[in-house]
């Protein structure tokens, strides 16, 4: 269970693969998996259950956005040296109208699935709109568990 | 000599070196002291396209036409498709979505060729040339030659509007009552 | 965990028990479980936690939908052949305002629980609105795994 | 798994503690955790996959809405015996324009993720306006299951 780094959210509207998480504070922790530059590296192969939750904001304060118009969107993804181009696992999100007269809006997305992983895969989420990603350690987190062995 | 060991088309398991699959295929089964890798075809709608020890084929993604989305390259066992958008939008990386193609303002035009799956770039109208029109396909259009129609300019073409031709002929056929004859 | 089949998306708006699913390609499998007639059939007695993703989406090149306003939902029921009709065991979704003016609309389900099975029952799913799934593998597939025995 | 007490959903509009479950009927069932106060108990130190769905729903027919604007959110938190003030452990939801020229509305949340839960902490829901939730047992429930001792 990995939880966003505050401290280190990317700015701008296009897609990103987050890479900074915290492992080791908090609610965040981490066995039997690895995590180098932002991806959770799976250690043994097995079957995993994968899940994300991201959370997006906009209070009135950080000013107008670019457009009322959005797409919020998440794409947990599983990369591995052996195949060049990511692969992707699972997506989630909405298209949203967050109206300029609301001083505050929010959106969660929540996404989970069971796949088959290898030792030597690495999994990573992107997101859309990333200055928007709420910073809570309870809102913006994706994690793994084992659950069987292949 | 035993062969090279290549990573690219080979891998180490118990102590040997054993086949990777050719693109196309995926390895069914390792090899073992005494036989290589198994290898057997992707399935339909299935590909691979690098030498690998993959238990298991890729899915070529949907172009999904409830997304504006068009195959361009079909692809086969052993190359991705590719999907493109449809006619009038592109690829938005930002949504990854088709978008609308912008339209040119009055005044620009749009660049040609068009260039499929890529957004409208707009150039403005040189001298001689206009656009009146809001659209993601028009080019800027020449400015109409009114001494071809055999007519006098009455109002010239900015890069928004078309020149405006007087609507009477020129002397070449002199109006009756101003004929005037030289020695 | 079966991803939607994109080749045999249902068309019209009415809700619809999806039964078109892959189990045996890209991210699907399917192990001590069955899959008849689109639905997941539980083998051995047990403990399972249950999952689906949705992914609803319209883009104005498919033409107007017939109302802005649209209930985008999924039921996750259960079947046996002991009980004539079906159950819901869980069903999540949002109601809608997909105007005109926007090109490209697009919505995420996720309902997750953990259920008591017995051997013959029978999970499967029910979208409304089917024309507007979303035919990608990470976009459109629900799942099972054993947690333990009974 | 524990499901709404349908009997027993607060009135209201500010977060609300959760605290009438069903433990034993219908989905809900639970055993080696216990219920108490509507919060589940941990009853051995483990690492436990915590999930919850809730769903909001308003109908024309209860009367008007007293703002077209909300937040409807959950939150999933921590309290110990050891820790006096409680912890977020997830978080989700939305905030939604309901029309009033739409008769019904309807929204859904779902949270999940993997924690490390010691004997004697406890886990508890807290929602966003109550009064709209919908007290059907396949749309409002929570839950956990161990999945590896510590």
């Amino acid at each position: 269970h990995l939880t966003i780094n505050a401290a280190n959210i990317p700015t701008g509207k296009s897609i990103f693969t987050l890479s900074s998480w915290y492992h080791d504070r908090g609610w965040a922790k981490i066995s039997n998996m690895t995590l180098s530059n932002g991806k959770l590296r799976v250690n043994q192969d097995g079957f995993y259950y994968l899940y994300a939750n991201i959370c997006f904001r906009h209070h009135e304060t950080s000013g107008d956005l670019d457009s009322e118009y959005l797409q919020l969107m998440v794409y947990v993804i599983k990369t591995s040296i052996k195949i060049p181009n990511y692969q992707n696992l699972m997506k989630g999100g909405s298209t949203k109208y967050w109206s300029g007269n609301s001083e505050f809006h929010f959106y969660s997305i929540n996404v989970g699935g069971f796949f088959k992983l290898r030792a030597g895969e690495e999994i990573s989420v992107q997101v859309s709109n990333p200055s928007l990603l709420d910073p809570d350690q309870d809102a913006t987190y994706f994690g793994a568990f084992k659950v069987q062995d292949i | 000599v035993a062969p090279p060991c290549t990573q690219e088309r080979h891998y180490e398991h118990l102590g040997r070196c054993c086949s990777k699959c050719e693109p196309g295929r995926y390895l069914s089964s390792k090899c073992t002291p005494t036989s290589d890798s198994v290898c057997l075809p992707c399935g339909p709608d299935e590909y691979l396209d690098t030498w690998n020890e993959e238990d298991k084929c890729l899915l070529h993604k949907v172009c999904d036409a409830g997304k504006a989305l068009v195959a361009v390259d079909p692809g086969n066992h052993t190359a991705p498709r590719r999907c493109a958008c449809t006619a009038g939008y592109h690829w938005n990386p930002d949504c990854e979505c088709c978008r609308r193609n912008t339209e040119c303002a009055p005044g620009f035009g749009a660049e040609h060729p068009l260039r499929l799956n890529m957004d409208t770039v707009c150039t403005p109208c040189l001298l001689g040339f206009f656009s009146d029109i809001s659209s993601s396909t028009d080019t800027c259009r020449p400015w109409t030659n009114c001494s071809l129609l055999g007519r006098l300019e009455a109002q010239p073409g900015t890069n928004k509007s078309d020149v405006v031709c007087s609507s009477s002929l020129t002397l070449r056929k002199p109006p009756k009552e101003a004929q005037i004859y030289l020695p």
